[in-house]
């Protein structure tokens, strides 16, 4: 991607035009450098890896809660395959379906509208980032169907487990694992320049940069995290790469390597990326917030500053994953201090979100419902976080159940609820229809409960001594009592509840998508850009000669002396 | 619209005449090369560190590993010279494209000459040391030493493959100024990367 | 962030340097300049990112503030 | 908390569920504070017909110590935090009080040999007795341990002691343990090691003084 000679300008209309005459479908649809075609192509193909990544936990779930049945829909759960499923669980949910959905699909979809663009800075680069992503989907599921199967090393991919075929005993596996990890990558660090320069160049004149709605500074501010952490990971991966299957020996240290050095690499990126698809899913908060609650942001300044903060303090952090890796431990000393402090930053933005609700006139919508509880429930990861950075107590919870509830309990918020919450708010602009609402409440309400019923019980699992990735408890004796058999059933079944509840979503997505009742331009009178075109908007988003001019910021609701609530950007008085 | 009871409050509200032209502040070309190159010093940055530590790791009588070929110093020492000359003529050239753009033409492809003599005598060294013994699988001195100069090297063909279609397109007047630097960017970075890799693993 | 924030980082990593000097009691193994080297490049690793961030951000700021002073409405 | 679910049986099992402990007690104050706080306005401000929201931009005083004043308290809760997490870090991971005997654990996919030493108290001797799967400690004694690998990562879980470390194959990570009470409990492996990761089990037996003597004499010779 040396050649960003793309010498498309946001408001070079004329260029256009020529592309105005009917589009073949294939054209249309798959070679399409339009940014809400793009957007829209990463939000399915995300909401597809969903349910691949979804039906992992369904299986593995189901084993340990009955270890040795016959899962339906399955079989028999090997331990090689129980290893297999828990990794690319992990894998996919994090990189083919939090970053795809959240920075990607809606950092396509919303970055242009939300500025007042007519599409991103460079349109062809776009697409070029969905095809490498779609190879990096290929790869992923191809990975299981080659001999010995998936890769079963834990997601963090440890080596000399990972970079050794006689260790992990899935020689195909665990490369076409780190090729579809690189591949992805490599399309969000061209997806990232294109959602930063946008942001910065194509914003609609009068759009200072605090009149930039949150959610675009969140999706920016995360891809210049990733941006600057993924590097070493990719220098690490090549390395892993060459291990497997160049016979180098960087991490085995038989033959001189540092099995340490990986967990180094990794983790310098593994940290920063979890605040990469954290700040996207706030910002998605943040506006849904301030259209239902009717209120200004409360602190749009102080809100960035937190985020920027956390980014800052990301870099500082990642080492905690460490503490009783082998490493100096000396060092978790510093990193106790930086990873308890990342707190406050996080708190505070808690804290603001929660104050915009003062004084509002809260409108309890699915979105809006959806934001709440993301911000109910990332309080339960957040605050859980804390026993795991402080060194003393992670030395009992490393890698037991209780990481596992409380990332969960941070991952489940940000990636499922925080897509949800923009799923069903921008659902209108999309489509041009409206989401049922009763069918959108109950499979909220569903999804909710059932997910503190699963991850609830793991908390007291993991604090119980339960580690992670074993794949029948009964071979420890301290571990196979009933009552610690009685909440692994709870969790499962919570999760079964919880994945039928998905179908209703989906038939309530693709049925109002086609049938739903028709969206005006504006249905939850909002403030910000998007809300003043069509809905779905057309080629180009505004109309050549009508590309908005903003006039104030975008959460103006409640002004007095108006007679509307909210008082749109692009409206001069 | 606005009301009477708070007009002061609206006024305070609507920006002064927001301008109507749309500015861009670091052209978008460059900006995003900026935000690439930080990605790949990232990159480099990981190889070195993963290079600083297996070597720290190592007792000091085995790092080079004794029986191993020792890297050509001063060879490559004059090689550097000539990375460090073309990205001179590269910095000439951007200075001529303000004459025109033809004008530009000739230090670009002094340049382009420099850096491919650069890779080639690079390939010219890697073929020696394999033949004395210096493999990727010898030893994690020849591991790293491998990586991180073909990593460069990587680096550097692929910048000489586009900088030669686009000195195609700036003799037929075709590429835009913003382009030009973006891809100047790209040679200075693979240019400026190569001393500091030099130091770390030849020295 | 604020300086009530630089002053506890401050504070705090004063806290917990006695425990840094202390020489290490139970990593006997890894050699002290592999041990080095870890804490080198992690220092390395986690401020290069931010310098370059800085210093592209300074560069943005002051592109900013010389258009607005070529602005023609301005 | 834990010790309701686990029993704590070495020196600092207790000193770690203490921390873990004050810390939920800590982090659950301020979580059920924000999430009282949350409802209430979430209920207090409900749409209601006829009244208006209130214009506000996060700039007044008076509410900004809202935010301002709970985050000092939050800072000086994460010191307090801090300071504890580290010192309990410290006694367990970074001191190393004199030992009164030395095991050597040796971790290898799937299993944990053990090599204890023998009468004369000194592991690497004539009399060390190697073990696969069983760990035999007296209670009251202050153990130093070397953990190895011999391939992959593995980790030395103790639950019942709150001990974990990570084996790295070409280190020798020492660490330390005293058992406080007898009885026999699981060791994991807490590190994912492969296939086998899930069946890497072992026990520990801790014995009174003349129980492990007694285990000791019965070892002698084989």
């Amino acid at each position: 991607m040396s050649e960003p000679a793309s010498t498309h300008h946001a408001h070079g209309h004329g260029a256009h035009d020529d592309h105005h005459h009917e589009e073949n479908f294939f054209l249309k649809y798959f070679w399409s450098t339009d940014h809400k075609v793009i957007g829209m192509q990463y939000l399915l193909t995300g909401m597809f890896m969903a349910l691949f990544g979804g039906f992992f936990p369904y299986v593995f779930r189901m084993q340990l809660a009955f270890p040795g049945i016959s899962v339906p829909f399955y079989g028999v759960v090997s331990p090689t395959e129980y290893n297999a499923l828990v990794t690319n669980h992990g894998t996919v949910m994090i990189f083919w379906v939090a970053m795809p959905v959240l920075i990607a699909a809606f950092g396509n979809y919303l970055i242009p509208l939300m500025i007042g663009a007519d599409d991103m800075v460079f349109p062809r680069l776009n697409r070029l980032s969905y095809q490498v992503f779609a190879v990096s989907v290929v790869v992923i599921i191809a990975s299981f169907l080659v001999p010995q199967g998936g890769f079963g090393g834990a997601w963090t991919a440890y080596p000399p487990l990972s970079a050794n075929p006689d260790y992990n005993l899935t020689p195909w596996g665990s490369t076409l694992w780190l090729v579809a990890v690189a591949l992805e990558f490599i399309a969000f660090l061209i997806g990232g320049i294109n959602f930063i320069t946008t942001a910065m160049n194509s914003r609609a004149p009068g759009m200072r940069w605090s009149d930039v709605p949150m959610v675009v500074w969140m999706i920016c501010i995360a891809s210049i995290l990733f941006m600057a952490s993924v590097g070493p990971l990719m220098a690490g991966a090549v390395m892993l790469a060459f291990d497997q299957n160049l016979g180098t020996h960087f991490f085995d240290p038989k033959a001189g390597g540092d099995p340490i050095l990986w967990q180094h690499l990794f983790w310098f990126f593994g940290h920063p990326e979890v605040y990469v698809v954290l700040l996207p899913a706030t910002g998605i908060v943040a506006e849904v917030i301030t259209t239902f609650s009717r209120k200004k942001l409360f602190g749009y300044k102080t809100i960035l500053y937190t985020a920027i903060g956390t980014g800052v303090l990301s870099f500082f952090v990642w080492a905690h994953h460490q503490f009783i890796a082998g490493i100096d431990p000396r060092m978790a000393n510093v990193f106790t201090v930086t990873t308890v402090l990342i707190s406050i930053p996080i708190a505070e933005m808690m804290f603001l979100f929660i104050a915009t609700l003062y004084g509002g006139s809260i409108r309890f919508k699915t979105p809006m419902l959806w934001a709440l509880s993301f911000i109910a429930l990332f309080m339960i990861g957040g605050v859980t976080g804390i026993p795991l950075g402080a060194s003393g107590s992670d030395i009992y919870l490393h890698d037991s159940y209780y990481v596992i509830a409380h990332f969960h309990y941070t991952f489940f918020p940000i990636a499922i609820i925080g897509s949800f919450t923009a799923l069903t708010y921008w659902f209108p602009k999309m489509f041009g229809r409206m989401m049922n609402e009763t069918l959108g409440q109950v499979h909220f309400w569903i999804t909710a409960i059932a997910v503190n019923g699963i991850f609830i019980p793991l908390f007291v699992l993991g604090a119980a001594g339960q580690h992670r990735r074993i794949y029948n408890y009964n071979h420890f004796a301290q571990l196979s009592t009933p009552d610690l058999q009685a909440l692994r059933i709870l969790a499962t079944v919570s999760l079964v509840i919880l994945l039928l509840a998905q179908f209703l979503f989906l038939f309530n997505f693709f049925y109002s998508m086609f049938f739903g009742e028709k969206a005006s331009k504006n249905p939850w009178k909002g403030c910000t850009l998007e809300w003043t075109t069509e809905s779905p908007p057309g080629h180009g988003n505004w109309p050549a000669d009508q590309l908005p001019t903003v006039y104030r910021g975008p959460y103006e609701y409640g002004v007095e002396g108006r007679d509307e609530d909210y008082w749109p950007q692009n409206v001069p008085n | 619209m606005a009301g009477t009871m708070s007009e002061k409050r609206d006024l305070r509200l609507i920006h002064p005449a927001p301008t109507r032209e749309q500015r861009q502040i670091v052209p978008n070309e460059v900006l995003g090369m900026i935000l690439f190159i930080g990605a790949e010093v990232m990159l480099f940055a990981g190889l070195i560190s993963a290079y600083a530590v297996v070597r720290a790791g190592m007792p000091a009588d085995a790092w080079p590993p004794p029986g191993q070929p020792r890297l050509p110093i001063a060879f490559t020492g004059f090689n550097t010279l000539l990375l460090l000359a073309s990205g001179g003529a590269m910095w000439f050239g951007g200075r001529k494209f303000a004459e025109g753009a033809d004008k530009a033409v000739p230090p670009v492809l002094a340049s382009l000459g420099l850096g491919a003599a650069f890779v080639a005598l690079q390939g010219y060294e890697w073929a020696n040391l394999l033949g004395e013994g210096l493999s990727m699988q010898s030893s994690p001195y020849g591991s790293f030493f491998y990586l991180i100069v073909g990593t460069h090297a990587v680096h550097a063909v692929a910048a000489l493959l586009v900088l030669s279609v686009a000195t195609l397109r700036l003799r037929a007047g075709e590429l835009t100024e913003h382009a030009f630097t973006a891809l100047r960017a790209f040679w200075y970075f693979v240019v400026l990367i190569w001393p500091f890799l030099y130091w770390q693993v030849y020295l | 962030m604020s300086r009530v924030h630089a002053v506890w980082a401050v504070a705090l990593a004063g806290l917990t340097l006695p425990g840094v000097a202390e020489a290490c009691a139970v990593c006997f193994s890894a050699t002290e300049s592999n041990r080095g080297a870890f804490i080198g490049t992690t220092v390395f690793l986690t401020i290069l990112p931010l310098l370059m961030i800085g210093s592209v951000a300074f560069y943005v700021y002051r592109r900013v503030k010389e258009m607005e002073a070529t602005e023609p409405g301005a | 908390m834990i010790e309701r679910l686990i029993q704590p049986v070495s020196t600092f099992a207790g000193d770690i569920d203490q921390l873990f402990f004050g810390i939920h007690m800590v982090v659950g104050f301020w979580f059920f504070l924000v999430q009282g706080m949350f409802f209430y306005l979430l209920f207090r401000y409900r749409y209601r017909e006829g009244v208006p929201t209130t214009y506000v931009t996060g700039k007044e005083k008076h509410l900004k110590k809202w935010i301002n004043i709970p985050h000092i308290l939050i800072i000086l809760c994460d010191v307090g935090v801090i300071f504890f997490a580290v010192q309990t870090w410290y006694n367990v991971k970074q001191n190393l009080p004199e030992a009164d005997a030395t095991i050597r654990i040796v971790s290898q996919q799937w299993a944990w040999s053990f090599v204890h030493p023998g009468e004369d108290g000194e592991l690497g001797t004539d009399d060390d007795i190697k073990t696969v799967d069983e760990l035999h400690v007296q209670e009251g004694m202050t153990y130093h341990f070397q953990l190895e690998s011999r391939d992959v990562l593995h980790s030395f879980s103790v639950p019942v002691f709150r001990l974990k470390q990570d084996a790295v194959p070409g280190r020798v990570i020492t660490g330390w343990f005293e058992p406080m009470h007898t009885g026999v409990y699981d060791i994991q492996c807490a590190e994912m090691c492969g296939i086998g990761h899930g069946i890497m089990g072992a026990r520990i037996h801790i014995e009174s003084a003349e129980d492990h003597a007694a285990w000791i004499a019965s070892k002698k010779g084989t």
